[in-house]
This record gives C-alpha cells, structure tokens and sequence, in this order.
C-alpha cells in the first residue's frame, strides 16, 4: 500500500458511551471496569478512541464478538448515532478535511445519500417495506440524485436480478419477502448508487448456507467491477477470511490488533485473536 | 349592461339559516338560558371543559345557541374567546387548597379525612325517573327547604379546604419518587403551537381541553390492551378552587395583596401505576409512578382517562398508539377533529375533477399523446 | 352580554403573531412557519389558515375577492365574505383584478394575477411527506435536512403501478430549489401559475397551525421525472358551454336532459372570469 | 395626530410585507413614522416596527452608544423582554452604533437551526440612507431579474451578513430603514453582489 | 385588612355589602372611570401534584374595572359576567389604595360579614361530610 495514498475513510479517536459517567469511571481505567461497563452508574464504553483507515478498493474488515463495539463503530459511521467524540473523514467530501461528525444534519444527510451506501444486519432499518422493492432502488438513487425513471427501473432490475430476486416480484412490497430475500434487497440497494464507501453490518447473519455464500460472492464480484472501499463487520472470521484485504479485531469497544487478513490468521499476535482463530479451524 | 353573477350561494345560505332557527323555534317554546344553567350543570362542565374556558353563563347561551349539541357550543366558546384580551394569569393555583365537595380514593379502604362520596351518578339505579316528567319549580323549592332543615353531621371537625393527600403518605413512605416543587414556566399551546417532543406542560394542556370522548376513548384503549395499564385511583377529588390575580401594577407580590378573583370547580385525579426504577449498580426497584388528570366542572370519566393517558405519554412506547404523543395530542381537540371531518361536505369538485384526469389516465394506460405537458424550468436538487 | 367586534375580529396581539410568521414565510419560501393558531368562527377545516391570513393583512383600503372552487357564491367563499365584511366594513368583488386580497380555496384564478396583489390560498393538509411519513417530528426533520427521496419515490411507486404519476390535485412543488411544499390542493392546472408569480402567495392552515409562502418571481417546480415530465389536466378539444374559454380549467356536468347516459358538458371553473368573458363579448 | 395602533400598524405592515416579498423595492413609511412623538433615541421608523413585533413572547436587544433608554421604551411600550444579542428574536441596530458593535451583533445573532430556521434574528438596522442608487445587486426569489440598491451605513454588513447565511435555509433576514423612514428588507434568500469590483464574486 | 382578605369576603359576600360601601365613597368622592367594566380572560396557571410542574389549565372569563380616586387606582376583577360588581370592587379598592378614613370604620364590616359567610360554610360542610363512609363495623 502506496504511504502517500489518502485513505477514503479515515477515523480518528472516535469514541462512544452511553450513559454519562461517574466519577469511578471518568478515566475509563480498566480495572474499575467491568469490561467496558461501569458497575456504578451503568455507563457502557461501547467504543474507545478507535483509529483506522480504509483505502480505496479495499475491503477491511472488523471482527469481534457481539458487544464488542463493532456496530456501534457502524452505526455511528452512518451518522445513525451520534459519537461522543472523535472524527471521521472522507476523501470526497471536501478533500478529506471536514471531520463528518460536526457537519449540520443537512450535510450528513447528504453525505449519506451520496457518499455512503450501507447494509443493516436487520433489513428492516435498511429498506421501506412497505414500498416495492424496485421503489426501494429508486428511493436510494433518487437520495442521489437520479431522476430518470427508466434508467432506475433498468437499474433496479438488474441489481435485483443479480441477487436473485425473480423479476415478477420486483413490484413487489419486501414485507412479502423471506428474511434472506429482504436482505438481498436491501444490498441492492445499497449498491445501487456506486457508493464510494460501503457500510455492511453483519449482512449474512441469519442466511442460510448457501445464500450466504452468494451475497458474499456477489459483494466481492460487484467491489471488483466497481473498485469500491467496503467496511465489513462481522463476527463471523469465515466472512472476514472470504472477503477483507486488511482486518481489525475489537474487544471490549477497543482495536486489539489489526493488519493483513492473512497475518492475522495465520500469526495473530494476541491472546484474545488466537481464540478467535482456534475456534474457526 | 354586462352579465352579472348569480348570487345563488347567498341567498340559498340566508334560507338556510331560516330553516335552522325554525328547527329551534318551531314547537313555539323557548329554553331560558338561567334554566340551561340550572339544571344542565354537567353539560355546561363538559363544555367549559373541552372549550377551556369557564364560565357558565357563556356556556349555558352557547348551549342553547347550539340547541344542546355539545361540539357546536364549544365551537362558539371557543371563538368568542379569540375576541377576548387575556388580561391576567393567575398566581398558581393549589390544589392543596380545594374545598372538596367529593374526595374518593381506590387505594385504601379507609383515607384520613375519609371517603366522602358528596354527589355522583355512581350511586343511582340508572332506573329511568318518570316522575320527573311532573316535576315543577315549586316541588324543586319544597324539596330543597326540607333538605336544609335535616340535620348535617354536626359533630365532625373534618376541614374540607385542607384534607391531606393520599399521595403524601405514600411520599412519606418512600413508595413515590419524592419531588420538589418545579417552577419552571409552563408553555402555553394557545400561543404557541406546540412542537415534538413536548413539554409536560404543553400536554397536560392539550389532554384537559380534549374533547371528551376522545379522551375517554384512548384512555380507554391503554386501559384495555396497548400496554394493558391498570391503574389505582390514588384520589379523586372535586371541588372548588380559589384563584387569585397578583396586583398588575407592583413588582413584589406578596400573597396578601393579591386580588381574590372567585372560585372554579375542578375534578382532579391522580393514578398510581407500578413502575420499575433502574438504581445504582445495575438494581431495580418497583415504585409507584402517577398519572395526573384535571379538567373544569365535574367531569370525572375524562380526568381519570386523562390521567392514564398522562402516563402513558410520560412513559413514551413506540409500540402503542395510546403513547405516541404525536398520536394522541395531535387528535383529541374537539374543534379540530369536528371541524375537519366536516369540511368533508365542501364541495371538492376542482379536486375530484384532477383526481377523475388521473384515474381516466390510468385507465387508458400510461402516457397519452393529447396531454398537455408543461414547460417548467428544471432546478439542480 | 354584548361585545364589539375589533377591526378585523382579532385583537391586535393575534394579529401581531400572524404577521410576524407571515415575515418568516417570506423569507423562507416554501417553508412551513408553525404559527398559534387561533379559533375562529367558522370551523377547522373551512379555511381558517386562510381567513387568519386574511384578517391580519387586511386594512380599510382593501378589495377583497374570495373565491371556492372557482366560485365566489360556494357557501364557504360566502361564509368567509360575511365574517370579513361585518368586522372590517371592506368592499368586496367578483373581478380578479380589481382585488387586492385574494383569499382562495383549491384554485388559482384564471386572469394572471398583478404585482402588488396577494392571493391566500387555504390548505387543508400542508405536509408534503405526511402520506410518506406520518410523524410531524419526523417530516420536520426530513425538511431540514433536504431529504426528499420519499416525495419522489411516491411519484416513482405511483409510476410502476398506474404507468405514469396519479397524482391529482396536491401534486408536491419544490421550491427555490430547497422545499418540497403542497401546493394546497389545487389542480395540477394551477401548479405552472405559482412559478414566478408576479403577486405574493401566501398559504394558510389553521388546523394545522403552519403558515407558508411564495414571494412573487420565485422558481416553483412540479415534481416529475426526466422521462416522465409533469403533466397537467387535460381539456383537450373542450370548451365552456356558457364563454366558450379553452385552454381553462373546466367543470364537468352531465347534460339533464339527456339522462345518465348523456352527453358530458363543460363549463369554466372560474367563474369571475367567465362573467369577464362574457361581459367582454356582450360589449 | 396619534399613531392608530390598528391601522396605522396595518398599514405599515403591508408595507414591510410588500419590501419582504420584493428586496430592492423601498417603500415609504413615513406617513405613519410622523405621528410618533416620543423621545426614544431612534428614528421614528424603528419604533413603528418595534410597535408592530414585539410583544410579551418576543426578546429583542438594542445596539447603539447607549442603548438604555431606547430598550427601556420599547419594553415599557411592547413589554417584550430585553436579552442578550444571542438570544434575541430583534436586533435593532440604530444609527449611533459603532462598527465593532455592529459586527459582534451579526457574528452573536442567532441564525436559527435547520428544524426550525424561522426562530432565527430579524435585523433591524438604521441606515443614513436607503436608495436604489446602483451599488449593489440583488438577485434571487421575490426579484424579476435584478435590482439594486445602496445602503448608506460606516460598516461592512454585506460580509457579515454573507458569512452568517453561509448555510441556507439558516441565516438572518434584515431591515434597513432611514432618517426619511424608508424601508428595505433583505430576506436570506437574497444574493447580494457589489456593483463593479469583484462583479461576480457571489456574496450569498 | 389587606386586600387578599378583603376581596375574599367581598366576593364571597353579598353583592349588597360591595354596592353599599361603595355608594358610600360615591357619595363624598370624585371617582373617574380609568376603563369600564369589561370582559376579559385570566390564565389560570396550576401546579399539578404528579411531578409538583407548572401548567396552564385553561382561562376564565372575568369582568375588570379600573377607577381613579384622589389619584389613586383601584381594580375591581371578578369572575363571570358582572358588570356592576366589578365596578363597586374598584371602588372600594381606590377608597384602600387612597387610604380614606371610611375604610378605617369598615374592618367591622368585613369581619361581620366573615362570621357569615363562615356560618355557611360550616352549614355546606355538615351536608357534604354526610355522604362521608363510616367503616365502623359495630356501634360502640
């Protein structure tokens, strides 16, 4: 990786907490934590000053066990909370000077629809069911600006069709569909508008074997045609092994290591990591 | 000599309004307003209520204006009242100081101070009462002469404008959240319109002047099954309250120069529902929360309804519509409500005529050569 | 207990409020001032946003018209005429552009509308989104932060189903490129009148308690697609029976006389201007 | 004569509505400024708009080289409360203020948020005089193609004001108004461009 | 008697008493009308016990008057529609404010017509306490 290439997206000391501390926790010292929770006034340190980078046509991943602060990190990326601190950058957004998180609301909400694409572990957040599922393409590339009718339905077809959703249903509401057909849906439409930067949260949970394995596939064949950066969350390392370049692994609202997929799994350095990796094999 | 317009509308209204005073006038009898206030007392409550503003005279002309519909004259409340310079507020009213007429509580058997059941329906046989067909001014005098010659209950040294309240002792007892008096100042929905999330004051506001059934209704739902509350009247009470006017034109206000302006009488109601409270190191207790419910007149149907759905609303469930404020607030008014579903009899023909064009449209399928589209200019969004 | 009516029903502090939202509308066009609403003497619903409007403009001097549907005799249109007259003593008219105030329902006159004039159309349901989003805290958040897919996907939905937009009266305008705004029920026609109208065009809901505003010569745009342009009404190959007007908006009778088979027959909506027309070819 | 609380208020008010929807357009409200006769330590105009806004609901601040006495009038006459400029529906700005002031006010005013851009500060300033002299450009809603005006004032409001409603639709709306009680108002959806130099140098 | 006590009893009181003390002060003093009885609208303003907030319940119709006596103001407020009690209210208020000696002889007056209204009160209270339930199981 070029040293001088600017990262798509960049976050720097991002943290989260719920709750506002107390005097026992203030300084987030481990040892008056139970984990990242504070057994006084129940504050949760869901995510402590997180750094990372993402690189253009890169796929990184981040992999930790639930409540690890992986989709928090996520949902806070998408602007769904707000942080307690820290920044994030994007490069296309005014050359990667403007920390995202104190952007007006209008600016975030056009960062989102332009810049950003993201799949929900739960398709219901990602999508309008009650709308078609063609609708629902068209809801994301009209958010970017697209108003011809007939380029979104062709669009809308293909993208479906390509997660195999049968064309006599596209008309279709997805409060209609199975859950696995929801969640190809909804990865459509996060594609649809080429986002430069995409947000997938536990895509795959809850899929059975075999769609999984085509989700992924096609996240990887789209990412390659289109050259996109994908931030991927998963506490699945089958996922991260099949799709990341790079991979971060968290604990406790922490970043415990990072580096080349294939280091990690190969060499992790950490105790927590070889668990991780034992457990896969 | 040019054409001119057909003044159909016009005159067709004026015979209109003929028609309606006839309906009103047409057995050659007439309703006294003194009598509208006598012996229509929980009418003229309701409609002082719904129409936030007490005063039974106007009520009672209201009532008769309205031939007893009860929508109508808090309709004409309501917009003689935008006529009306607000010309004062008063100092805050206590509840503490009622002189309670009627007091019950379904908490305990028995209260400090006692249940007083004063004057209820509650207690009748809901037989239907022939004999009032016969009933005259003179037997009204006779009874009410008899009446004062019983004897009351001469040796009791209960005070009716300071009975304790059955939330004090739970208070007292740490089974309620204590609090302190909140002075923050109230929001007022007739000056501004009111903006979500709410304040506590804008919704106790808009809950009071609801429209009855509305009220009842949705209290009524959180009762039965959105979140299937059931809750203990801690108290209710009704009686009459003194409301005083600070001096207008000196700054410090003391107590004892301040304007007594007269006495209103309120229902009021408080509601006990068990919470669960989140404590330190992650424990949890179950108090008591309440549920507060006030409105003009005798009115007590609506202040218990009110009293849940106060709850309701401070607890928040997106889940139930019953506590959705937006939900509920937006849809108990009752000028709102009855003057929408009415202006459905205005004539729509422009509008229906645009919705046939699209309907013939979609008939035909799609686009169509004879329409016309328009040159508008196009914009960057 | 009698009473004296003030200038205009309401007293002063009422109208101070209106006027101050009506100054932020203005500057904010096509945004939705919430303002307090007040009660009137006739009901929610029957133009009450309007005739607040109305009552907090009006002076001695003015021309009031008022037209519903087109017509200056529907009993709402006479109703408000009454209110208004009865407390401010002011003249009235037919004549489009003899008014000075122009307080409508569901229509944009036909006779193009001056520089100096005011037209306060009464709305029913301001809220672009609602049927989107039932949520007022949510559609409010959906303004402020420009984010209109919604008003188009229901354009979009309504072209995959029906072929092409179903809209009918109502159809959302965006404005000064930053605001989706209901146009207040008016027909489709009408939409194309409010972009760089030369008067001021105020709009009034009172149940709602939101006043809005397009300043004359600002830029209001239909909703539509690229391939599937805004269409209105069409009155193609008909005309008024009474003026023979084309090119208008056209109410649809069914003839009497020839039963519920009959022929269908059109007259002009707008009624002070057919009068105008006919008085014109009398002449 | 006395100012009619109800018509010569109306009527200056449909003055103000007609500059609002029309930047460029100067109107006159003299007729009604004249039949004040108060000692205020403003123009007559200013007082006639105060009486027109203010109430008991609104706050507003008074920037001037001694502001006392014209926010003590206007409370006694509005009973609307004085307040810090951050917090003030009105900033009125009369003619004593010195540029410094000035520009704290802008920079304090408060341009409202993007739920509710409507609670943002109306500006009110006295200018020595309002014309429609070419000196500056306005374009945008409420304007055929241009008009222009000049506002003769010691400070740099066009900046200020450029930099305050740099995110639209937050901003604030301005008055200008004179010793001859002319009224100019420029909303935040004005362009305001400098005639000559820097001719296309958009200034919002 | 300071004038919260005052315009108690008044109003709670017979309309005769105000327009008898009233009649008085007319009798002696120039009394000049600053406003006319007229009507208007008082916020009531209550705190409620749930959370001890303050809220608006709704207005009240009242009738105010304001007279001027020896360049002293008084108000006469009252609730309702009453047009010629709010006009005696002011007039007794201005006779207070302008300290005349005749309201030095009325603090009789005021207590008498207490004790009366006191009377009452105690003959209100007997009925209501009747309908009060006895839980007593057995008369002792």
């Amino acid at each position: 990786m070029d040293e001088f290439e600017q990262p798509v997206l960049s976050v720097k000391n991002l943290r989260k907490q719920y709750g506002d501390g107390c005097a026992n926790c203030k300084d987030r010292q481990a040892e008056r934590l139970i984990r990242n929770y504070c057994p006084v006034c129940g504050t949760v340190y869901a995510c402590q000053d997180i750094n990372l980078d993402v690189y253009e046509g890169e796929i990184l991943g981040v992999v930790g066990e639930s409540g690890s602060g992986k989709s928090t990190l996520m949902s806070c990326l998408y602007f769904d909370q707000n942080v307690s601190g820290g920044g994030a950058y994007i490069s296309s957004y005014h050359n990667g000077q403007r920390n995202l998180f104190t952007e007006s609301s209008q600016q975030k909400r056009y960062i989102r629809n332009y810049l950003l694409g993201k799949v929900y572990q739960n398709p219901v957040l990602g999508l309008k069911i009650n709308f078609s599922a063609i609708g629902n393409i068209a809801e994301k590339l009209i958010a970017a600006g697209d108003r011809r009718v007939e380029q979104m339905e062709a669009r809308g077809k293909e993208l479906l069709e390509h997660v195999n959703i049968p064309v006599y249903r596209i008309k279709e509401a997805p409060k209609n569909f199975s859950g696995g057909m929801q969640q190809r849906v909804q990865i459509a439409k996060a594609l649809s508008n080429n986002p430069p930067l995409l947000l997938l949260d536990e895509v795959t949970t809850g899929l059975d074997l075999s769609v999984q394995a085509s989700v992924l596939d096609l996240i990887k064949t789209i990412q390659r045609e289109l050259k996109i950066s994908i931030l991927i969350v998963s506490h699945d390392l089958a996922v991260i092994r099949m799709l990341a370049d790079r991979t971060v692994v968290m604990l406790e609202g922490r970043i415990v290591e990072q580096g080349l997929t294939d280091q990690i799994l190969e060499d992790p350095q950490q105790a927590y990591t070889q668990e991780l990796v034992h457990s896969l094999l | 000599m040019g054409y001119v317009a057909v003044k159909g509308g016009t005159i067709a209204i004026e015979e209109s309004i003929k028609r309606l005073t006839y309906e009103r006038l047409k057995q050659g009898k007439v309703i006294d307003v003194d009598r509208i206030e006598a012996g229509m007392r929980c009418l003229i409550d309701q409609v002082m209520s719904e129409s936030s503003l007490y005063s039974e005279s106007l009520a009672a002309t209201a009532i008769k204006q309205a031939e007893g519909n009860p929508e109508e004259a808090v309709f004409l409340m309501r917009a003689y009242r935008s006529t009306l310079p607000r010309k004062h507020y008063s100092r805050i009213v206590r509840s503490e100081d009622m002189v309670v007429e009627r007091r019950i509580s379904a908490c305990f058997k028995d209260i400090p101070g006692g249940q007083i059941l004063g004057a209820a329906f509650d207690y009748t046989q809901r037989l239907l009462d022939f004999e009032l067909n016969e009933e005259t001014d003179e037997d009204a005098i006779i009874w009410l002469h008899e009446y004062a010659l019983e004897s009351g209950a001469e040796n009791d040294h209960t005070v009716l404008d300071g009975l304790p309240k059955v939330l004090d002792y739970l208070r007292e007892e740490g089974l309620l959240a204590a609090c302190e008096d909140n002075d923050t100042e109230p929001d007022d929905v007739t000056k501004e319109s009111i903006q979500f999330p709410t304040s506590r004051s804008q919704r106790l506001q808009i809950l009071t002047r609801g429209q009855t059934g509305a009220v009842t209704s949705l209290g009524y739902a959180a009762l039965r099954s959105y979140g299937a509350l059931h809750p203990t009247v801690g108290e209710l009470r009704i009686g009459n309250l003194p409301v005083y006017v600070d001096n207008p034109f000196t700054e410090e206000n003391e107590d004892e120069n301040a304007y007594y302006i007269g006495a209103i009488k309120v229902t009021e109601v408080e509601s006990l529902f068990p919470v669960c409270k989140q404590m330190k190191h992650g424990e949890k207790e179950i108090e008591f929360g309440i549920g507060y419910g006030i409105c003009y007149g005798q009115n007590e149907t609506k202040a218990i309804a009110m009293s849940i759905l106060d709850h309701c609303l401070e607890t928040g469930n997106p889940e139930y519509p019953t506590h959705n404020e937006e939900f509920v607030l937006l849809h108990i008014d009752s000028v709102e409500s009855t003057g929408f579903i009415s202006h459905l009899k205005l004539p729509h023909y422009v509008t229906f005529q645009s919705e046939l064009d699209s309907v013939r449209k979609s008939k035909k399928g799609g686009k169509s050569k004879e329409r016309e589209s328009v040159e508008e200019p196009r914009h960057e969004n | 207990m009698r009473i004296n009516y003030n200038f205009a029903f309401f007293d002063e502090s009422s109208k101070r409020e209106i006027r101050r939202a009506i100054l932020k509308a203005i500057a904010i066009p096509g945004y939705q001032v919430p303002f307090a609403s007040r009660e009137m003497p006739i009901a929610r619903g029957w133009g009450t946003g309007g005739l607040q409007l109305t009552l907090s403009l009006v002076g001695k001097e003015d021309i009031l018209k008022v037209m519903d549907q087109g017509s200056d005799e529907s009993v709402n249109a006479v109703n408000i005429k009454k209110l208004i007259t009865k407390t401010t003593g002011i003249k009235v008219t037919h004549d489009t552009g003899e008014a000075s105030i122009i307080q409508s329902r569901h229509r944009i006159p036909e006779i193009p509308l001056q520089e100096g004039q005011i037209l306060v159309l009464q709305v029913p349901l301001p809220e672009p989104l609602r049927y989107y989003e039932p949520s007022e805290y949510e559609t409010k958040k959906l303004h402020a932060e420009q984010e209109y897919s919604g008003a188009w996907l229901m354009l979009f939905e309504q072209i995959m189903n029906y072929g092409n937009m179903a809209t009918g009266a109502d159809h959302p305008v965006m404005v000064h490129g930053r605001y989706v705004m209901a146009p207040s029920p008016i027909p489709r026609f009408d939409n194309p009148k409010l972009n760089r109208s030369k008067a001021l065009i105020l709009f009034g809901a009172g149940r709602e308690k939101k006043v809005y505003a397009l300043p004359p010569y600002t830029q209001v745009v239909s909703l539509a697609f690229d391939d599937y342009p805004f269409e209105v009404e069409s009155f193609h190959n008909k005309c008024c029976r009474l003026c023979g007007a084309t090119g208008v908006y056209l109410d649809e009778f069914i003839d009497e006389g020839t039963g519920a088979t009959g022929a269908t027959t059109y007259q002009c909506n707008d009624m002070g201007f057919c009068l105008h027309n006919l008085n014109q070819k009398s002449r | 004569m006395k100012l009619d609380l109800v018509h010569d208020i109306q009527a200056a008010f449909r003055k103000i509505v007609d500059a609002m929807s029309r930047p460029g357009q100067i109107n006159s409200i003299k007729e009604q400024a004249d039949k004040l006769d108060l000692e205020s330590g403003c123009f007559n105009s200013t007082l006639v708009l105060a009486l027109m806004l203010l109430d008991t609901e609104q706050t507003f601040h008074v920037v001037a080289a001694r502001p006392s006495a014209t926010t003590g009038l206007i409370t006694r006459l509005t009973y609307a409360k004085a307040a810090g400029t951050e917090r003030a529906d009105y900033i009125f700005v009369l003619n004593d203020a010195k540029p410094e002031d000035i520009e704290k006010a802008f920079r304090a005013a408060y341009p409202g948020n993007l739920m509710n851009p409507h609670k943002s500060a109306l500006i009110i300033i006295e200018a020595d005089a309002v014309s429609n002299d070419r000196n500056l450009i306005l374009t945008g809603p409420g304007i055929e193609k241009e008009s222009y005006v000049k506002v003769k004032t010691t400070d740099h409001w066009v900046e200020l004001r450029a930099d305050k409603n740099s995110e639209y639709p937050l901003g604030v709306d301005l008055i200008f108004t004179d010793t001859d009680a002319n009224i100019l108002c420029i909303p935040r959806t004005t362009q305001v461009r400098k005639q000559g130099v820097n001719q296309w140098a958009m200034l919002q | 008697m300071n004038r919260k006590m005052r315009t108690e009893i008044l109003l709670k009181g017979s309309v005769e008493l105000a327009a008898k003390l009233a009649g008085e002060i007319q009798a002696k003093y120039d009394i000049k009308i600053i406003a006319e009885p007229n009507l208007g609208l008082a916020m009531l303003k209550v705190r409620e016990t749930a959370q001890r907030t303050l809220f608006y319940l709704g207005e009240v119709l009242i009738t105010e008057c304001k007279v001027l006596i020896n360049g002293h103001l008084g108000i006469g407020m009252i609730k309702g529609d009453e047009q010629e009690f709010a006009y005696y209210l002011a007039i007794i208020d201005a006779a207070y404010n302008a300290e005349l000696p005749e309201t030095k002889v009325w603090t009789r007056i005021f207590r008498q017509e207490d004790a009366k209204i006191k009377k009452l009160d105690i003959d209100f209270k007997n009925k209501v306490i009747q309908t009060k339930v006895n839980f007593q199981t057995m008369d002792v």
